[in-house]
């Protein structure tokens, strides 16, 4: 009412409520954060599309020829492991075959599906975007792998091998999430993973036991533990690097690590019922 | 005498014409605001009517004007706030202004004989409050988040903070509390003066009916308005301080918080005799003038006012019937029941008291009298249709239906509204000095009377086939578009009813400044106002007049000079 | 001083002045029955209580809220053009000091970048005014159910389910658009149509109400989130193609019913509508193909919505008995279909399967609902035929 | 006056009077064209008798106001001003006036008030306030919940207990079996809203903060509407729901079903939801 | 009892008139005003029924003895200004009044303590809005606040009123004729007493 008749109540200068808002003037473009970018990086970046980062400048451009350490290591589970729970999954799709959780893997005392990457220490570098496309599948109702790792800017290429529908449920967060259906037969649902996220659930809806991890880092410098708890990270260039481990149920580890061009550090994490 | 004595007449324009204390100055405000606001709200009306037969049409004509951002539709919200402005409107500052305000005014001092009310300083303190209830009331229309939107009656919890935060309700419940404050004041006014300031020999079974009238609204307006008072001061806390009279605390379980339903009692306590107040002086007004214009005495006039006070005594215990619906139990509902029916039986008397005087009478049809009779015929139409409404049976199913819409409408609306005009067209001459014409009178009265009729016949329809009131749209409803196209016809005949007030409109402005300068008493009848000379002169009386006879001894074979009528300062032969 | 009443009056005097002095040095302390947290409790219990003093009606800034790319501009542009109007967007290359923006008439939409996140997106600029409009039509109208604040959590809102939308947690169930959160005419169209069966009613307001109402529920999204979060992908609704099956429905139902229990499964979550012993042969699968249990009833589902801090569990719905809520016509349930539900176990199926596919469940879907929905005669038939040799 | 109860009784169910209401709800055979003037037909026990008590006063009224205008006409016509006319000096204030006033007003309220009081007393007694008690196993038992602008329904399920898992719950479509007792309680969770049943002839005020109850026997299976009577806010004129009332043997399988699909929405974490309370007797 | 005790004093009879006249109108209004707080008691009857246990458990309530102590100058503040209204009644007439000094005494006491009553209440807020309850508190807070908000306005302009009064009286300006307004001032103040009576009775006694 107050604002339908604002006419009338225009000529009785009665009106309480706001003016007109008429378009403000185009402003100058700042986040309002931190102060405003250089003109360099503004035409740099309006060159590339959406996705183009450019990192400060004085960065080098990277690639693998620079890098010749190693860091290799175990990732170690100490007491006995809890007993993966048997999943039934007839009586919601008769069609799945049943099987175990796969949120702790322990073989050999290792611990399988922990993520390495290298956290700190790559400031000098600037990396081009992933490329290529990772596989994730799923089969027997269970995503294969159940904890993936990616470089921004790949391609995580989703496919059903199961007689049965899928939905791909992603949490993204800085990557555009989706919920996606996936019938038997259906062809592969490929996503573009352009930036950089934190660990996020892949689930299905239908199947509410699958899930799987995925992380997207802006760096090659990362890997997944295999089912017996080793890693392997080759290629890194020399210098003194954060390393971080990170399993989706027991949470994070760090170690500090320095390498030397051509060398080869080992590192190892140990993971326990009551680690952090 | 206190109050009688003459002073110097104001020459100060304020003085003379804004705050004056004159009754009659006072009564002529009255007559403008009430006229005023009766046009506002009749317009408001026509835009409901609008909008009902034509759901989401822009408003021809100042649609565009008023509702700019939504070109001219009206939304919901707004056609909320139209029908509950329409109703606080009419009743608190259209009929109650011109009735008790204006009418009551003038004929009070003049017709007992008296220079002015008896406390001219509360008189002018109770327009100015009335004024400023009504500027409150229209500012509410244009505060941020909405004018009011819950109902003339204004039911919690929907007028509470927890429909709307906005202020155009707490304004609407200011504007209702300062128009209920100016007839409190009015009302001691009056009451005081009819019993302090008659003439002598002005007894009370000598009073005129119109005063008798007027003097019992009083009674109920000074009883029953600060109920409505306290009701609207503790919605206001509700609304503005956070307290919880009328909220409740949880859902489902009432301890610890507020009652919704007692502001129901409390608002029908005030609201049943609120329509009395309306309904009182309309009765005296008509019980005067079928008398005055069929020369014959009013018959049973002791009747009459043994009516009207049995009225004034029930009114306040028959309003359960606003609430059958609302969960009264078996026993208070019964006697809700029977007490509504038996407050019937004194407006059975009125009637056969009414036609009884036009019974083997010398009819002059004149404006006032076709008015007056129209009021015999709608107000029994809607007093009637008061049975169904009495009875439990048939009320829940017509209760918050149209049917109750036409009801109301005829029994407080257009009799009051039909009573109102009589005394205008009656008064007029004496007020302004003026005539109006009687052609154009005639005009308007055929053209309200038959379109209003029809409008409100067809609600019954409406009500009786189940149409709920308060739809913005009643096409939404599968069960009631069927009804649509009563819709369409009551609307046709509401804008014929619209139009014919501009008939109105355009003789009292005529009238007014270019009519026939009015002789002393055209009506030729002998009540004390019509005895003096036209103008009225300042302080009425310059010798207070001393009656002899009754205000109704038309047609009296004692009457001297063979005339049918005689002045009540005269003495009748023998 | 003699008189028993002037008595009385030095009396009562010097009694208030010893209470007074009372008063100031505390004497009477606070009643030993206070409990400090009751009166909390009580105001907690009475969050309608609260006086609207406390209910901010005013926007004081203006805030940039996440648009729609420049394709999306051009399409608008478009789209006006087909229609004879004036273009919606222009584009100024030299408005904000040469940064360049697409103007309109209610503000700009301009390509940002964001420092922090190293990343571009187009934003749009909501001026207070608007704002200001939007919350207050937002208080009027919405808040009964949405609350005050946009938490969904109105005095009317309370109990409710499906719950009202809290607009600090973006997500839109109905909005039938691919990506995260839905453009501005989505979010229009949603409110004009309101959700069928619920308190979500199609408002008659004015398209100007709504657009700022739109604009205010945007800037609701907390920082970093919905409207506020730059990487958010912001779609039109999904397109309905040509629809392959027009003037064979009688075909597409037949389809339907194959791919709702066939390829797609929708039975996993959905009931099914075909007799175990009947499926076999409508899928052409194995006579010994086992099914879920009770495949007549749905399967209640975890959502991403929270109501007070907990996420809620949301039924599929059975097309034979519960109200579609997003119009039942083929094109509402094929647009349905397609997007998914955002935020709930409903994926998207645009792509997954054919357009032939999708517009056959539709009618299907709409087939149950016609057929069965507020028959009891012939859902009880259903049922029969169901239950038939089980 | 029994007597003329059973004569009224006669005239209200004789042919003459059918033809009237047939009249009367011209409407009804007119709906197939779009325009009604009259109701659908009552459609729960009490409904009927509400329905007669309707044509009653109807005809009551009808008669009494035929004699106010014929009273108004009569002088209109007959007792014009006109030269040599006189009026009849009568204040009525004799004793036979006195008495005639007394006898036709007295006359006119047994006629037309007391006759249709008595009529309704028995009628409310018999029927609409002789709640059923709900522990007969035939009452149906609905708890109501208003809001801003939906109804809510829940119906007990199964297990004919409220506030357990099986409960029936419904929004703005209620369905109930026919031929048994139905008995609601209901309230509200914002404002005052009024539960209008037009084709069963009820209607009952549904209050924030208490519990109000009311009762019908639906004697017809169909569709039925259900209307809110009571402002209750912008969109009051879109809270509108569906009535379904169910032959027995539907009513069973459909509360079988309804209840399955109760259970399986049923979400025990999620508390709020379960705003079911304990029927009051 | 201003009108009969004025009827067998000395004033004339056109004085007597004006008397009965302003009293009238006084009697009407207190009525109305009684059918105002008549209201307001019904709706604090009816709630407080509504609550099992009242006052309600666990809430701090207002503090009794200043209560009290405010009833009782109250009730002095009303029997004072009787009296002085009563002395000035029997002695004035025509214009020979004296103001006896006894009678100012009473006058100043009693309008003193209208003044004392009102520090007293806003002291009775002040205790309570100390303790936290706020009218938004619950329903017990709302009756008390809402109430006694409604009585302290009537106070305010009871007090404001006797002032005028006595600014009145003590320029000499009032003849016996406008005595009646003193007189009608007071009768107004007895009303704001008897709704604190009544009050008080509620909240604090049953």
């Amino acid at each position: 009412m107050n604002r339908s008749l604002i006419g009338l109540g225009a000529l009785l200068a009665l009106t309480a409520c706001g003016g007109g808002d008429s378009a403000p003037k185009p402003q100058k473009s700042t986040t309002g954060s931190t102060s405003s970018s250089t003109a360099e990086t503004t035409t740099t970046a309006k060159s590339t599309d959406t996705g183009g980062a450019a990192k400060a400048s004085g960065s080098q451009d990277w690639n693998d020829s620079m890098g010749t350490a190693t860091v290799s290591g175990a990732i170690k589970f100490e007491g006995v492991a809890p007993e993966n729970k048997a999943i039934t999954m007839s009586d919601v799709d008769p069609k799945c075959p049943g099987g175990a959780e796969e949120t702790i893997l322990v073989s050999n005392g290792g611990l399988a599906n922990v993520v390495i990457s290298v956290n700190k220490g790559l400031d000098g570098y600037k990396f081009a975007k992933g490329t290529g496309a990772v596989n994730l599948d799923q089969k027997g109702c269970q995503y294969i792998p159940h904890v993936l790792a990616m470089q921004a800017g790949q391609t995580v290429s989703i496919t059903n091998s199961d007689d049965t529908v899928h939905n791909v449920h992603s949490y993204s967060k800085r990557n555009q999430a989706f919920n996606q259906a996936q019938p038997a037969g259906a062809g592969a649902i490929e996503k573009k993973m352009s930036q950089k996220d934190k660990s996020f659930p892949i689930k299905c809806d239908m199947h509410a036991w699958m899930n799987c991890q995925v992380v997207v880092f802006d760096h090659p410098f990362f890997t997944v533990s295999d089912e017996n708890g080793n890693f392997t990270l080759p290629k890194l260039p020399a210098g003194t690097y954060k390393l971080v481990a990170e399993h989706e149920s027991l949470g994070k580890q760090e170690a500090e690590v320095t390498v030397a061009d051509g060398g080869t550090e080992t590192v190892t994490f140990s993971y326990g019922q009551s680690a952090p | 005498m206190s109050g009688q004595h003459i002073h110097a007449e104001p020459t100060n324009f304020f003085r003379k014409h804004v705050f004056s204390v004159d009754h009659k100055v006072i009564a002529k405000q009255f007559l403008w605001f009430g006229l005023i606001w009766l046009g506002i709200g009749g317009v408001m009306a026509m835009m409901i009517r609008w909008q009902l037969a034509n759901p989401g049409e822009p408003v021809p004509v100042i649609g565009s004007m008023l509702f700019p951002r939504t070109n001219g539709v009206l939304d919901p919200a707004t056609y909320n706030t139209l029908f509950t402005m329409h109703g606080t409107i009419m009743i608190f500052l259209g009929l109650t202004p011109l009735m008790i305000g204006a009418i009551g005014n003038w004929s009070i001092p003049l017709m007992i004989g008296a220079r002015d009310m008896i406390f001219p300083l509360l008189n002018c303190l109770s327009f100015w409050a009335m004024f400023l209830g009504g500027a409150v009331g229209f500012i509410s229309l244009f505060v941020p988040l909405g004018a009011t939107e819950a109902g003339w009656t204004g039911y919690p919890t929907l007028s509470t903070t927890i429909n709307g935060v906005g202020s155009g309700e707490t304004l609407w419940a200011i504007a209702v509390f300062l128009i209920g404050a100016s007839s409190i004041m009015g009302g001691i006014n009056y009451m005081t003066t009819v019993i302090r300031l008659r003439a002598p020999g002005m007894t009370w079974q000598r009073l005129p009916l119109t005063v008798w009238g007027i003097f019992l609204t009083s009674v109920l307006n000074v009883l029953f308005v600060p109920v409505i008072g306290s009701a609207m001061l503790l919605l206001i806390m509700d609304r503005v301080f956070g307290t919880t009279f009328f909220i409740p605390a949880s859902i489902m379980q009432g301890a610890g918080g507020g009652d919704p339903i007692l502001y129901q009692h409390l608002f029908w306590i005030f609201g049943h005799p609120e329509v009395y107040i309306l309904i009182l002086p309309a009765w005296g007004i008509i019980g005067d003038l079928l008398s005055f214009f069929s020369r014959k005495p009013a018959f049973g006039y002791r009747a009459q006012v043994g009516a009207m006070v049995a009225v004034t005594l029930l009114s306040a215990v028959v309003y359960g019937h606003h609430m059958f619906t609302t969960g009264l139990s078996a026993m208070l509902g019964e006697s809700f029941m029977l007490l509504t029916m038996i407050i019937s039986v004194p407006a059975e008397i009125l009637f056969f008291n009414w036609l009884h005087t036009l019974w083997k009478g010398n009819l002059r049809l004149t404006t006032p009298m076709l008015f007056s009779m129209g009021v015999i015929f709608v107000f029994g139409l809607g007093g009637l249709t008061g049975i169904y409404l009495a009875t439990i049976g048939t009320d829940i199913f017509l209760h918050d239906t149209y049917f109750v819409v036409g009801h109301f409408h005829l029994t407080m609306a257009a009799s009051a509204l039909f009573a109102t005009f009589a005394g205008i067209y009656f008064w007029f001459p004496k007020m302004f000095a003026r005539e109006m014409n009687e052609f154009l009178g005639k005009t308007h009265f055929w053209f309200t009377v038959i379109p209003l009729v029809t409008v409100f016949c067809l609600m019954f329809v409406m009500g009786y086939a189940g149409m709920p009131r308060r739809y913005y749209d009643h096409t939404s409803a599968e069960y009631l578009r069927s009804l649509q196209h009563l819709n369409k016809y009551a609307t046709h005949a509401a804008f014929l009813l619209g139009a014919a007030q501009l008939v109105f409109v355009y003789n009292f402005i005529r009238s007014r400044w270019w009519g026939k300068p009015a002789s002393q008493n055209p009506w030729e009848v002998g009540t004390l106002d019509w005895t003096m000379e036209t103008p009225v002169p300042h302080y009425n009386f310059k010798e207070i007049p001393e009656v002899f006879t009754g205000p109704h001894e038309f047609s009296n074979p004692d009457i001297p000079d063979g005339k049918d009528w005689i002045s009540m300062t005269e003495k009748l032969k023998a | 001083m003699r008189s028993p009443f002037t008595q009385l009056v030095c009396l009562a005097t010097v009694a208030i002045g010893t209470l007074s002095s009372f008063k100031a040095l505390n004497f009477f302390g606070s009643d030993p029955r206070a409990d400090e947290d009751h009166s909390q409790m009580i105001a907690e219990e009475l969050p309608h209580a609260r006086p609207p003093r406390g209910v901010p009606l005013t926007i004081t800034e203006g805030t940039w809220l996440r648009a729609p790319g420049e394709e999306w501009i051009i399409q608008q542009n478009e789209l006006a053009r087909k229609q004879g109007l004036e273009p919606r967007f222009t584009e100024d290359p030299s408005a904000a000091d040469g940064e360049g923006a697409w103007i309109d008439s209610t503000g700009f939409i301009q390509k940002r970048y964001d420092e922090e996140e190293d990343f571009w997106a187009y934003w749009q600029w909501v001026g207070p005014a608007q704002l200001t409009r939007g919350r207050r039509d937002f208080v009027q109208f919405c808040s009964s159910c949405h609350g005050l604040d946009g938490d969904g959590y109105g005095r009317s809102g309370q109990w409710l389910r499906p719950s009202p939308r809290d607009f600090r947690q973006t997500n839109f169930k109905f909005t039938k658009v691919l990506a995260n959160l839905p453009t501005d005419d989505a979010l229009k169209r949603l409110i004009k149509r309101g959700l069928d069966g619920t308190p979500m009613l199609p408002w008659d307001l004015s398209d100007e109400q709504i657009t700022d109402i739109v604009q205010y529920i945007k800037s609701l999204s907390p920082e970093g989130m919905g409207w506020r979060d730059p990487f958010t992908g912001i779609g039109s609704i999904v397109e309905a193609g040509e629809n392959p099956w027009a003037g064979r429905e009688n075909f597409a139902i037949k389809h339907g019913e194959k791919v709702y229990h066939g390829v797609a499964q929708c039975m996993l979550c959905h009931p099914g509508y075909v007799n175990p012993r009947d499926l076999p042969g409508l899928l052409d699968q194995p006579e010994d193909t086992v099914y879920r249990e009770n495949l007549y009833l749905p399967v209640l589902k975890d959502s991403e919505y929270e109501v007070l801090g907990e996420k809620v569990k949301i039924l599929p719905p059975d097309f034979t008995f519960h109200t579609i809520r997003s119009g039942q016509t083929p094109q509402d349930l094929y647009e349905t279909i397609a997007s998914g539900i955002k935020g709930t176990a409903m994926p998207a199926w645009k792509g997954s399967l054919s357009e032939e596919d999708l517009w056959a469940l539709a009618y299907y879907v709409q087939d149950l609902v016609e057929e069965y929905k507020d028959k009891p005669a012939e859902r009880r038939g259903l049922m029969e035929r169901l239950r038939e040799g089980l | 006056m029994n007597r003329i109860n059973s004569l009224l009784a006669g005239v209200l169910s004789s042919r003459w009077m059918k033809a009237l209401a047939v009249v009367g709800m011209a409407g009804v055979a007119e709906a197939q064209g779009g325009n009604r003037w009259a109701p659908f037909p009552p459609a729960s026990d009490f409904g009927h008798r509400f329905s007669e008590l309707f044509w009653l006063i109807t005809i009551l009224c009808s008669i009494s106001m035929v004699i106010v205008v014929l009273l108004l006409l009569i002088p209109l016509l007959r007792d014009r001003a006109r030269p040599g006319h006189k009026a009849n000096y009568d204040h009525g204030s004799s004793l036979h006036d006195k008495r005639l006033t007394a006898v036709i007003s007295l006359a006119t309220f047994i006629v037309l008030d007391a006759w249709v009081l008595a009529i309704a007393m028995k009628d409310l007694r018999e029927a609409y306030w002789n709640m059923p008690e709900v522990d007969q196993a035939e009452t149906y038992p609905i708890e109501v919940l208003g809001q801003q602008w939906a109804w809510h329904f829940r119906g007990p399920g199964l297990d004919g207990e409220f506030g357990t898992p099986d409960d029936i719950l419904e929004m703005n479509q209620l369905t109930i079996p026919k031929g048994r007792p139905v008995s609601f309680q209901m309230t509200s969770k914002d404002v005052i809203h009024s539960l209008f049943l037009p084709e069963m002839r009820t209607k009952k005020d549904v209050n924030p903060g208490s519990i109000n109850k009311t009762w019908f026997k639906p004697i017809e299976a169909g569709e039925f509407t259900i209307l809110c009577a009571e402002l209750c806010g912008y969109a009051h004129y879109q809270m509108f729901g569906n009535l379904t009332v169910m032959e027995q043997e539907d009513f069973d399988e459909w509360e079988e079903s309804a209840s399955l699909l109760g259970i399986a929405a049923y979400d025990p974490e999620d508390e709020e939801a379960q705003w079911a309370w304990e029927w009051e007797e | 009892m201003n009108v009969s005790s004025a009827a067998t004093s000395t004033l004339s009879k056109e004085e007597v008139r004006t008397r009965v006249d302003v009293t009238l109108g006084m009697i009407f209004f207190i009525g109305s005003w009684t059918m105002a707080f008549g209201t307001l008691f019904l709706s604090f009857l009816v709630l407080r029924q509504r609550v099992g246990v009242w006052p309600p458990e666990g809430i701090v309530l207002p503090s009794f003895p200043l209560a009290t102590v405010a009833t009782l100058i109250l009730v002095a503040s009303s029997l004072g200004l009787h009296r002085a209204v009563r002395a000035w009644d029997a002695k004035g007439g025509g214009g020979e009044r004296e103001q006896a000094s006894s009678a100012q005494r009473d006058w100043a006491v009693g309008v003193g303590l209208g003044f004392a009553f009102a520090v007293l209440q806003a002291l009775l807020w002040a205790d309570l809005l100390a303790a936290g309850r706020f009218p938004s508190s619950g329903l017990y807070e709302s009756l008390f606040y809402g109430l006694t908000w409604v009585h302290a306005a009537h106070v305010v302009i009871g007090l404001l009123a006797l002032l005028w009064a006595w600014i009145g009286l003590s320029s000499g300006r009032y003849g016996p004729n406008r005595l009646s307004t003193v007189s009608n001032i007071v009768i107004f103040w007895h009303f704001v007493d008897v709704v604190w009576i009544v009050l008080y009775l509620g909240f604090f006694v049953f």
